[in-house]
C-alpha cells in the first residue's frame, strides 16, 4: 500500500485501540486532510475524536498540551510543516516541556504529525525540511519515515509513546512510496536504524525521502561497479549511535544527505556524530549533501536545489576517489 | 459612515464591472492551464471579485499599497496592469513572481496566513514616520483572521493609530473550515472591538457598497483617526484551490444559493438595467482578459531564468558557503532533483 | 450576572482575608529572602491579593484546575497548603517547584506569557471529553493579553464552548508598560467580543465582588455555556520583580493614590467594621504566615536534588545519547560552570 | 567599558547617524530595557523613534517588515531569546525572506537584537541558546559578540547592514565584559574569527560567552605546561571557514565548545566544517563540549549544565591524550 494509505489505516487502528486518541487539525474531518490521510476518521470514530480546529497553528499545539495533561492522546495535524512556525512557542516552549516542567507529574503523550520537503511544486513554506532545526529542541522525538511499512509501524509507536513526538510525512512520498505493510499490530522502535541496501564502498546516511533518492543513487552507481550501501536513520531524536558507527565503521565511508539548507542543518550532526563515533574508520572525509543555504525555492528552481540523483552519486564518487 | 468619496460615476461603474470580469476570466484561465500543468496550484477568485475590486476601487494607487493573500492578484489590475504578468510569473513557480514592477504598490503574495496582517501595520506605521501620505489595505480570509498574528497586528494599530485598513474577506470557508468552527464571534467585524477601532460588516459582494465603506476607512486613516476593520460578506464559489474537492464538504444546496448571488451576475445585471453594460461589452472585455492573459502567460514562459537564480538575493553579498555553493550549481549545469519530473510547466 | 454561589458567610469572609494576608507575607518574606540571595528573582504579588484570593473562593479546588502565571502562587492555598511549598522550591530553582502536590489542581508556573491559556482551553476541552465536571481558570495579565496565544485560545474555547474561565488581571502594568500602550481596546473584558462570549469586568480589589463575577462564569461554564473572560481590575503597588525599579516610570501621584486603595487596606477595614476583623487577628494570621513560610523555605532547602536531575523527566526513556550524558555528569562529581559562583540559594 | 555600555553607546550613535533607525521592543523607553541597554535613548531621540510596544514578539517582528519595506531601520529588541519561538514564524518565514520573496525589491536592514546563555539563574526560557536553530534559517545572520568591543563594531555592522541580523547578548556578559572600545566610527565586519588567544597544541572554537569560559579553561592548561588556543567566531553567520581551516590547521586538535544542547546544535556544524576543510590536518578527532540534551535546566542545575572551565580544561586534555 501507499505511505498514504498506511498512515491512515494505522490512525483508525490506533483509534480505535485507545479511546483516549483524538485527532485534530485543519481540514482533518469531513475533508479527511488536505492529502486524505485521516480520511474516513470523523464518520467512524465521531465528530468529538476527529475535530477540525480553527485555523491557529499556535492553539492547536497549545490545546495539546491541556488535552494531554487532561488525560488524553492528542494526534495533532500541522498542515504543512512550515506553518509549525507559528507554533514555535508551544513545541518548542511548552510541549516539550511539559513533563520536565511538572517534574513528571504529567505525561506528553503527543503526537504531531505534519508533511514536508520538497519535489512537488509547493508554495513557498510548504517544502521546508525543518528537522534539523527541531532536532536541537530538547524534549522531541524527531521520526521521519521513508516507507509505508515503516509509517505505520513508527506512527504506531509514536501515538502509544509517552512523549511528544514529531512525525514527518514526505510529501513527495504519500503515494509514490509502496511496499508492504505487516498486517496485525506493527510497531517499529524509536531509535533503530535501517539498512536499505547493503554496501561496501561507501555508505549513504540519509532520512526521509531522501532514502529513496539515495537508493536510486546506489543503483545507478551499482552499475558502474561500486558497493554502495544506504542506511535509513528513521528517527534524528533518538539517534541510533551504535547502529551509525557500524554502519560507517564497515565502509570507512559515508556521504549525509539531506534536503534542508546545509548551514546547521542535521547533516552536520551526523558528521560530528560519526567523527565521534569511528574516526579511526574513517578512510575519506564524510561528505555533506544537501539544500543550499537559500530558503526553499520556487517551483522552477526546486530541481536544482533539493538533492538529486546525480549530486548524491557524483559525491560518493568523490569519496571513493580519496586514497585510504 | 460618512460618504468619503464621490459617487461613481458611469465610467467608474463601467470599470469596476470590466476589473471583475477580468478578473474571473484570468482567474478561470490559469485554473485549466494549471489542469494543463503550465502553472502550479492556484486560487480561483470566483466570489471574491466584487470584494477586492470594489475595495481597491476606493484606493489611491500612486499612494496607497496593498498587501494581498493569495486570492486576490488577479482583481488588482487598478494598481498596475502589469500586476497579471508578476502573478502568472508567480504561479509559474518563477522567482520574478514575488516582485510586482517598482512602480505598482502591491506587496509580495503572501502564502503563510495572516502573516502579511503586521506587515501592513509596520509599513503604514512607516509611512506616517516618513509623513507620506497613502494608506495600507491588507487583504486576508474568515480562516487566517484565526492567527495570532491578525489579533496582535490589529492590537498594534490601534495602539499606534496607524493608517491601516483590514480588509477581511469572509467567503464562508477556509479550505473546508467553514465559519462556524471558525470563530464564535457574532460577526468578523465585531473582532476590531478587541482593538480598540470600528469594524464594519458590508456586503462584499456589492463593488459599491464595498467601495464606500473602504472610502471611509480610508478617509479615517488619511485624517489620523486610525485603522478600521471592513468584513467584506461574500462566498467562495469555486474550490479552494486547484488542488481542492469541495465537492467533499460544502453542502449542495448552500452552494446553489449563493450561485444566484453570484457577484458578477448581479452586478452586471444592475449595470445592465442602467445601460452601462451588454453582451456586446461582455463578450468584448472577456475576450480583452483573455488575450492580455495569453500575454501575460507568454511573458511569463518567456522570462529568463538562471539555475542559480536562487542565489540572488538572500543577501546583498552572498557569503562565503553560498559563493561555493552557487560555484556548485554552476558547474553541475542542469543536474535535476531525481530525474522523475521536469518542470510543472509544460 | 445571576447570582451563582451563596452570598458569602461570616467564615467565608474571613477565610478569604486570611489567604490575602497571608499572600501579602509569603510574597514580602520571599522578596526579602531574594534580596539575602537565598532565592532568585520573585514577582510581588502586593495589589493583586483581592483578585486572586477572590477568584480562587468562587472555584472548587477538587473539580476545577487553575493555570497561573508567576504572580499568583503565593495566594493560591485554598487549593491546597502545599503550594507554597511548591512554590517556594520553585523559586529556589529547584525542578520540584514545577510539580504540585498530586492532590493539588494547580499547573505549573508559567513564565512564557500567555502560553498557559491554550492549555487551560485544551484541558477544559479534555475535562468535558471525559465527562469529568471541573473547569479550567486561567490567569494572565493585562500585558499577556496581547500575545496571540490569549487570542487564539479565546477564540477556540469559543468555538468549542469549552468550560474555561479566563481570568485577566488588569494591574495597570506590563513590566514598564502601562495599558494604554497594550491596547486600545475600551477595556480587557471587551476582547471577549471578539471570541464571542461574555466579558466582564469587576473591581479586583474587592474579593467579594470577584468571587460573585467568577461563581457566576462557573456556572455558566459546568451548564455548558461556555467561556466567560473576567477582568479583575487592580493595581500593580510593587515593584514588577525584585529586579525592577518602578521609580524610572510609575507616576508618583498615581501611586500613592493606588495605595490608599490597598485591597488588603480597605477590605481589611470592611472586615473590622463589620466586627470580623481586628489587630489581635490581623498580628495572629500575620505570625501564623510567616511561620509557614519559614516552614516552606526549610523544607524547600532540604529537599534533595540530584546533580543529574535534569535528565530525570525530558523523556520517559532517556535516548541512548542522554544515558552517556548522565554518566558524564555522574562521573564528573561537582564541576561548577566558570567557578566563579556557587549557588544564588545561601 | 562595559559590553551594556558598548551596545548602549553604539544604538545612540547609529540613531544620531541615521534618522531612519528606529529602536522598539518591550520596555525600551521610559525603563531603557530591562538590562538599560536602551537607557536614555527615548529622551534623545523622541517617542516616534523608541518606542514601547504591546507584548508580542510576533508582531515586533513582524513590524519590522513593514517598516523595512516603508524605508525605515527598524532595531527591534527581544526581551529574552527564548521569547523569540513566539515570533518564529515572522522571523524565520517573513524577516528572513523579504529580500527574497520580493526578488529583490526590498532591503531588510533588520536588526534583531537579544540577550540569551546562561549563568545568572534566571526562570526558565531566558536562558536558552537557541543560535544552532536558527542559523539554519536561510536569510538570517548570525553575530555573537563576546567583548565590549566587538559588541559595539558588530552591532554598528548589523544596523548598517542591508540583511536582518540576529545580534545575541550574553546575559552573563553585559556588566562583567569590559574592555576598551574604539572612539569614533568603529565596525567590525561579519564573516572574519577572532584569535582571541594564540596557542599550538590545540584550539578552543567558540563564540558568545563561552569565549571568556575557555579563555579561562586555556589558562588553566597554561599552568599545566600546555598551549591552548582560543578562537571566537564572532559570526555563525556568515562563517569564516578560511579562518577556521587556519586556526585548526595550525594545531590539528580542536575542542568546540556551545552552550546549546549537543545534539543538532551549532557545535555539530563547526565539527562538520572542520572535517570538510581540514580532514588531512587533524591529529585527533575533534570534540564537542556543550550544553546536555535537556531543556535549559532551573537555577539550582544551571551549573552542572553550562560548559564550565572543568569540563573543558578535561576535553583539551582528552584531546590531547591522542597520538598523532
Ligand atoms: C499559517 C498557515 N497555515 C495553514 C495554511 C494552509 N492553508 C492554505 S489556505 C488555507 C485556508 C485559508 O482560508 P481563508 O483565510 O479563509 O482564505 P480563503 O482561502 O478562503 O481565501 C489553509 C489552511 C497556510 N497557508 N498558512
Ligand atoms: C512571551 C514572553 N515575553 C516576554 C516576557 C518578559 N516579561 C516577563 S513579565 C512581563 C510583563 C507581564 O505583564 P502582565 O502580563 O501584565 O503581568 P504582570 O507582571 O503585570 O502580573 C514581560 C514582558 C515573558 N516572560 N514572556
Ligand atoms: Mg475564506
Ligand atoms: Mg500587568
Amino acid at each position: 500500500m501507499t505511505m498514504l494509505d498506511a498512515i491512515n489505516r494505522t490512525l483508525a487502528q490506533e483509534m480505535a485501540r485507545d479511546e483516549r486518541v483524538i485527532v485534530f487539525g485543519q481540514d482533518v474531518a469531513a475533508n479527511g486532510g488536505v492529502f486524505r490521510a485521516t480520511e474516513g476518521l470523523q464518520a467512524r470514530f465521531g465528530v468529538d475524536r476527529v475535530v477540525d480546529m480553527p485555523l491557529a497553528e499556535g492553539v492547536i499545539l497549545g490545546a495539546s498540551v491541556g488535552l494531554a495533561a487532561a488525560g488524553m492522546v492528542p494526534v495533532a495535524e500541522i498542515q504543512f510543516l512550515g506553518f509549525v512556525y507559528q507554533a514555535m512557542h508551544q513545541l518548542a516552549g511548552q510541549v516539550t516541556r511539559l513533563r520536565y516542567r511538572s517534574n513528571g507529574r504529567f505525561d506528553a503523550p503527543i503526537t504531531i504529525r505534519s508533511p514536508f520537503g520538497g519535489g512537488v511544486r509547493t508554495p513557498e513554506l510548504h517544502s521546508d525540511s525543518l528537522e534539523g532545526q527541531l532536532a536541537n529542541v530538547a524534549g522531541l522525538k524527531v521520526v521521519l519515515p521513508s516507507s509505508a511499512s515503516d509509517a505505520a509501524g513508527l506512527l504506531a509507536t509514536a501515538i502509544r509513546d509517552p512523549d511528544p513526538v514529531l512525525f514527518l510525512e514526505p510529501l513527495r512520498g504519500y503515494r509514490t512510496l509502496r511496499d508492504e505493510v505487516p498486517d496485525g499490530d506493527h510497531t517499529v522502535p524509536f531509535g533503530q536504524l535501517r539498512h536499505v541496501r547493503d554496501g561496501d564502498d561507501v555508505v549513504i546516511v540519509t532520512w526521509s525521502y531522501m532514502v529513496e533518492v539515495s537508493r536510486r543513487a546506489a543503483e545507478v552507481l551499482a552499475e558502474e561497479g561500486l558497493s554502495v550501501g544506504v542506511v535509513d536513520l528513521r528517527t534524528l531524536v533518538p539517534l541510533d549511535l551504535a547502529g551509525l558507527a557500524a554502519a560507517v565503521g564497515h565502509t570507512g565511508r559515508v556521504v549525509v544527505v539531506e534536503e534542508a539548507a546545509q548551514t546547521g542543518g542535521f547533516g552536520g550532526e551526523i558528521v560530528a556524530t560519526v567523527v565521534e563515533e569511528c574516526f579511526y574508520d574513517l578512510e575519506a572525509p564524510p561528505v555533506r549533501v544537501s539544500g543550499w543555504d537559500v530558503p526553499y525555492p520556487v517551483g522552477l528552481l526546486e530541481d536544482r536545489y533539493v538533492p538529486s540523483v546525480e549530486r548524491i552519486a557524483a559525491a560518493c564518487r568523490r569519496v571513493l576517489a580519496v586514497a585510504p | 459612515m460618512v460618504n468619503a468619496m464621490a459617487p461613481p460615476t458611469d465610467d467608474d461603474l463601467i470599470d469596476v464591472m470590466t476589473r471583475m470580469v477580468a478578473a474571473r476570466v484570468f482567474s478561470s484561465r490559469l485554473f485549466n492551464l494549471q489542469r494543463q500543468g503550465r502553472v502550479g496550484t492556484m486560487a480561483p477568485i470566483d466570489g471574491n471579485e466584487a470584494a477586492v475590486v470594489g475595495a481597491a476601487s476606493a484606493l489611491d494607487p500612486a499612494t496607497d499599497w496593498i498587501f494581498p493573500q493569495y486570492r486576490e492578484p488577479v482583481a488588482l489590475g487598478r494598481f498596475g496592469d502589469g500586476v497579471i504578468d508578476t502573478h502568472t510569473l508567480y504561479l509559474l513557480g518563477h522567482p520574478a513572481g514575488g516582485r510586482y514592477p517598482d512602480d505598482v504598490n502591491v506587496f509580495p503574495t503572501q502564502i503563510s496566513l495572516a502573516a502579511q496582517v503586521p506587515h501592513a501595520v509596520g509599513f503604514a506605521w512607516g509611512l506616517h514616520l516618513r509623513g507620506e501620505p497613502g494608506v495600507a489595505a491588507v487583504f486576508f480570509g474568515d480562516g487566517a483572521s484565526s492567527e495570532g498574528d491578525f489579533y496582535e497586528a490589529a492590537n498594534l494599530a490601534g495602539v499606534l493609530r496607524a493608517p491601516v485598513i483590514f480588509l477581511l474577506v469572509n467567503n464562508h470557508w477556509a479550505i473546508s473550515t467553514p465559519v462556524s468552527r471558525q470563530t464564535a464571534a457574532a460577526s468578523f467585524a465585531d473582532k476590531a472591538v478587541a482593538a480598540g477601532f470600528p469594524g464594519v460588516q458590508v456586503d462584499g459582494r456589492d463593488p459599491i457598497a464595498v467601495r464606500e465603506v473602504v472610502a471611509a476607512a480610508r478617509a479615517r486613516a488619511v485624517a489620523g483617526e486610525g485603522p478600521t476593520l471592513v468584513e467584506l460578506v461574500t462566498y467562495r464559489l469555486g474550490p479552494h484551490t486547484t488542488a481542492d474537492d469541495p465537492t467533499r464538504y460544502v453542502p449542495a444546496e448552500e452552494l446553489s444559493a449563493e450561485q444566484a448571488r453570484d457577484p458578477l451576475a448581479t452586478f452586471g445585471a444592475r449595470l445592465r438595467e442602467l445601460g452601462l453594460w451588454s453582451d456586446e461589452i461582455d463578450t468584448r472585455v472577456r475576450a480583452e482578459a483573455l488575450a492580455r492573459m495569453d500575454l501575460a502567460v507568454d511573458r511569463a514562459e518567456a522570462t529568463d531564468l538562471g539555475p542559480d537564480a536562487f542565489f540572488d538575493h538572500v543577501f546583498v553579498e552572498p557569503s562565503q558557503r553560498q559563493q561555493r555553493q552557487r560555484d556548485e550549481v554552476l558547474a553541475d549545469g542542469g543536474a535535476r532533483a531525481d530525474g522523475s519530473k521536469g518542470s510543472t510547466w509544460r
